[in-house]
């Protein structure tokens, strides 16, 4: 269609001006998942803010979707808060059609059919979904806004997910490291390794603060764990 | 009825050849074999007073109510088909509920009753539906303009009463409505009344269980339609069992 | 039956004020296998006796799962149940969207109702054919519903439904006043009991063709497994019998309409507008 | 309205017909080439609040909460309109509070006493819970906003759920969260650091919730030149909810020494 302001840029005078609605919201946080030969642990901070104000110190980011998976999500809130609610509906009626509960590649396949599905409005959200998988194997899935998804062992998604992802690249992928043998992540190091990141993250990003709030997933079941950060 | 039978009473959208829609009137007997129900309109208010049957002890007292709130200020009671009756009360609702978000206020009886009648008169229209088997009285009570009721037809026809009584025992109840002074009786009086009405009418050797429902609304509860609180309702009731007991006596003493 | 000119359509009142497609509606109820809803202070229990068509084939599901507090039982046409179960599982899936918390029983009931009603006034549906019991948890406790395919339910202290639920009905109203008190085992037990007490004598109930839910407070709606239900059958096993039953008729079968049954029968529309 | 048609989108006379006050094309007429467009195609959104209300805030204490938000209606920088309530009681559990445009406060306000009305009406003694309201009011702002036709408002939500106090937050994207204290508009820069700092102190009770507030409407009245003298106060507790009179605060403006300045 043709446009004033695409097409003829000279008739396109000062004087009405279009304000148009924002939609979106950055609301910030980080996510950091890695999965090991028996487990997954994922952890999120719960600082919830938007520009320069913090809503909340106390927002857990970690939506737990059945007893062997999770997901993490940030971005913008509103967002995640539908796809999430969306998300339980959708598995409570497979459960209800199947009558077992999803497995944790299932549920990450119907995650990225549904991001994917709002492709022209997207969710503006980093997904991070960490579980066992059938086999009893900790996996970890992440997802860009419209729904690419890609299985791999550990991620850092959200805010500061772009400075993380690099130093679990080294630490655990072993990336440009000489002389190192490939050997399975203990869980208490991954664990360790999980706070001592967003212990860096929240250092350099304003979005990333206040606490961590971890959930260790193995066969067993779920543990808690709640890791303080700074405030400021 | 001496068309019965004759093939033109199959339908709501036939006439027979004397002029007459019998579906309605098949329907209007559903609502007869039904508990008694009763509506008296008096100085400050309206009371509605029910006997539901019960029909099986496992059921939970105070189940299936056949009094229901239409809005805060109105009341409906019901008779005949249950199932049928909750499709008025929705649709009644719903109209009251439409009417405040249009104009703000709470809907007039007179506009709500005109609304609800139309409603069930177009279930009288045509052969692809039926009537429905199940008569309502709507009452409420208004500074403006005191207190109000109408019972509705299956027909679609509806009238402004004083008193009015629908379901098996009708004939007796509107005798016994008759011999009231509704005009100067308060509603505290008249829960009394239609305690004892509801006692004197229900047929013991017929229908075994029931319970009696009671809710008014008036002047004292400014204007709200309530269920009568428990220990009013308990005090009519005991007066109306009373009242019976004594006319079964001075019968006995009779003989 | 009682072929007359007023039974063909929903739509047509019978000079008596019946409707007689309802009624009938409300036969298919007892083709079904029987069940049973009851409830103590805590908790919610169904009890169901499962079919199956012959030798080779499976029991026939009884009990189905509507939301983590809600499940029902089913005593009819199964097709029509799973077409009300499809209803009742999105409403409570929309309630939990909206309000980020468990539909109320009576309001999902209610809609229900209001549901079923609209196929007892139109030319072109038919009533719905099956019976339900509701068992369910809220804030109000537990709770037992039956729905009946005249769009009419029943707030229940306990209720049987299908085929000779008659004899389980006796026995659950003799014992009605000691259900609330008692606990889970009894509850069950009694639940069984009633059960047994529509089967005729050859045959008996076990982790076959028995079907338990529970619901309760911080217990969503389970359905027992064959462990569990072992050991709740070992509760009642042994215990004489009694009588009621006869001992011609075949669970297996759909049997005919319960002979000296003087509630059963009672037509529809009259209990409707009672 | 169902019994009235929708007013703006009125439904064709018959199908394929003339719609009352609108031409009719027939198929194939030239000038049905030219131009296809409905009214409806040209549906505005709100693209910015009209008359607005600033901070509303909230703060929980021991055995309940407290919201807070004053009376004017702002037409842009005028002080238009000065009483305006928008701390709501929606039931025995539940207050409500508004900032932002206060029409679109108005329309949700008359479908939440509707929503009230009809939980009353059926009568099961059941009472919508606040987790419930600000569930609700979550999906319908987002609904709202990804229909590009936000409700300009951001709205807190004080209650008892189950005998706990509860407090949350909604914005006109349907961004949700709950908090012990809550504050937006220039609240969240001048309010929410003096409620959090209270809170960290320890625990309030409902006397100190009271004063804290009431300190917060007075540092905001002094500093944001949307608030107003006039305001009201909401308490929930599990007693219930009270919606007190509008309260007048009392301005110390001697705290200004360059006023005084010649």
């Amino acid at each position: 269609m043709l446009s004033l302001d695409g097409n003829f840029p000279e008739y396109a005078v000062p004087g009405a001006k279009q304000v148009r609605f924002e939609p979106y919201a950055d609301n910030g946080g980080s996510i950091v998942a890695i999965a090991g030969e028996d487990y997954a642990v994922i952890g999120a901070d719960t600082r919830l803010s938007t520009g320069f104000s913090i809503y909340t110190r106390d927002q857990k980011k970690l939506f737990k979707l059945s007893d062997r998976t999770v997901l993490g999500a940030t971005g913008c809130w509103c967002d995640t808060l539908t796809l999430t609610r969306l998300l339980k509906a959708r598995m409570q009626m497979y459960e209800h059609e199947h009558n077992k509960s999803m497995s944790t590649p299932a549920v990450a396949q119907m995650l990225s059919t549904m991001l994917y599905y709002k492709r022209f409005f997207p969710y503006y959200v980093s997904n991070v979904l960490a579980g066992i998988d059938a086999d009893g194997k900790g996996c970890v899935y992440s997802y860009d806004p419209i729904g690419h998804c890609e299985r791999s062992n550990y991620r850092a998604g959200g805010s500061a997910g772009a400075q993380l992802q690099p130093l679990l690249d080294n630490q655990i992928g072993l990336k440009n490291m000489q002389n190192v043998s490939e050997a399975p992540l203990p869980r208490e190091k991954a664990l360790a390794l999980l706070k001592d990141v967003f212990i860096s993250a929240a250092e350099r990003d304003i979005y990333t603060g206040d606490s961590i709030y971890i959930l260790i997933i193995t066969a067993n079941g779920m543990q808690e764990e709640k890791f303080e950060l700074r405030k400021d | 009825m001496s068309s019965i039978g004759t093939g033109y009473d199959l339908s709501a959208s036939q006439f027979s050849p004397d002029g007459r829609v019998f579906q309605v009137e098949y329907a209007a007997k559903a609502v007869e074999n039904s508990g008694t129900v009763i509506g008296l309109r008096g100085k400050d208010g309206v009371v509605f007073a029910v006997e539901k049957l019960v029909t099986s002890k496992l059921y939970e007292p105070g189940a299936n109510k056949r009094i229901f709130h239409v809005d805060e200020h109105v009341g409906m009671a019901v008779a005949g088909l249950i199932s049928d009756a909750r499709q008025i009360v929705e649709t009644a609702r719903s109209e009251a509920s439409n009417y405040r978000s249009q104009y703000g206020t709470h809907v007039p009886l007179k506009y709500l009753n005109e609304r609800v009648s139309m409603y069930m008169h177009a279930y009288t229209l045509y052969s692809a539906v039926r009537p429905y088997g199940c008569s309502v009285v709507m009452g409420t009570w208004t500074d403006y303009e005191g207190p109000q009721m109408y019972m509705l037809d299956p027909s679609g026809v509806s009238f402004s009463y004083f008193g009015c009584a629908v379901g098996k025992a009708k004939q007796a109840a509107k005798t016994e409505i008759e011999k009231l002074k509704l005009a100067d009786m308060t509603v505290k009086d008249l829960v009394k009344e239609a305690a004892r009405i509801i006692y004197l009418v229900h047929d013991e050797l017929k229908d075994k269980q029931f319970e009696l429902e009671l809710s008014w609304v008036s002047k004292d509860t400014k204007g709200r339609h309530q269920i009568v609180p428990r220990e009013l309702a308990a005090e009519a009731e005991n007066l109306a069992k009373q009242a019976l007991a004594d006319i079964e006596d001075s019968d006995e003493g009779d003989m | 039956m009682f072929r007359n000119q007023y039974d063909s359509d929903v739509t047509v009142w019978s000079p008596q004020g019946r409707l007689h497609q309802v009624e009938y509606a409300m036969e298919a109820v007892k083709l079904g296998s029987a069940t049973i809803g009851l409830k103590n202070k805590e908790y919610a229990v169904l009890i169901a006796l499962k079919r199956a068509v012959s030798e080779l084939s499976a029991y026939q599901k009884k009990i189905i799962p509507i939301d983590d507090h809600i499940g029902i039982s089913i005593s009819g046409l199964t097709a029509d149940a799973r077409m009300l179960s499809r209803f009742m599982r999105t409403e409570c899936l929309n309630h939990r969207y909206a309000h980020d918390a468990p539909m109320p029983v009576g309001r999902l009931i209610a809609l229900v109702g209001n549901k079923m009603q609209i196929c007892t006034q139109r030319y072109d549906k038919r009533p719905l054919g099956v019976g339900l019991l509701v068992a369910g948890y809220d804030d109000q406790g537990p709770h037992i519903y039956q729905t009946c395919p005249s769009a009419n339910y029943f707030d229940c202290r306990a209720m049987a439904i299908g085929a000779r639920s008659q004899s389980a009905r006796t026995y659950l109203e003799k014992h009605l006043t000691t259900f609330i008190d008692c606990d889970l085992q009894e509850l069950v037990a009694h639940g069984l009991r009633a059960l047994r007490d529509t089967l005729p004598n050859e045959v008996d109930l076990n982790n076959k063709n028995v079907s338990i839910a529970i619901v309760g407070p911080k217990t969503p709606l389970r359905i027992c497994e064959e462990e569990e239900l072992s050991r709740f059958l070992a509760l009642v096993e042994g215990e004489e019998r009694r009588g009621g039953a006869s001992a011609t008729g075949d669970a297996g079968a759909a049997p005919p309409r319960d002979e000296g049954d003087d509630r059963d029968p009672q037509v529809a529309v009259a209990m409707d507008t009672e | 309205m169902a019994f009235m048609g929708d007013i703006m989108n009125p439904a064709p006379l018959w199908q394929n017909g003339p719609s009352p006050g609108a031409f009719y094309n027939f198929p194939g007429n030239s000038s049905s080439l030219a131009s296809n467009h409905t009214p409806q195609d040209f549906k505005a959104h709100s693209a910015s609040p009209i008359t607005t209300t600033t901070t509303v805030i909230g703060v929980k204490f021991d055995k309940g909460c407290v919201i807070a938000g004053d009376t004017l209606g702002s037409y842009g920088s005028l002080a238009r309109f000065r009483d305006c309530p928008r701390v709501m009681k929606v039931n025995d559990l539940i207050l409500l509070g508004s900032g932002g445009d206060y029409a679109d406060f108005q329309y949700l306000k008359d479908i939440i006493t509707q929503k009230i009305i009809d939980e009353k009406c059926i009568g099961d003694g059941l009472q919508l819970k606040p987790r419930s309201l600000h569930c609700w009011l979550t999906r319908v702002l987002y609904n709202k906003r990804s229909k590009m036709d936000p409700l300009w408002n951001s709205y807190v939500v004080a209650g008892i759920q189950d005998g706990e106090p509860f407090l949350g937050a909604v914005d006109k994207l349907g961004t949700a969260y709950e908090d012990a204290a809550i504050a937006n508009g220039l609240g969240a820069y001048m309010a929410t650091p003096l409620l959090r700092d209270a809170l960290e102190k320890g625990p309030l009770d409902q006397e100190a919730a009271l004063a804290l507030v009431r300190k917060c409407m007075k540092v905001l009245y002094y500093r944001d030149a949307r608030a107003f003298q006039r305001y009201q106060i909401g308490v929930v507790t599990a007693e219930g909810v009270t919606v007190h009179d509008t309260e007048e605060l009392q301005p110390d403006w001697s705290l200004a020494h360059m006023i005084h300045m010649k």
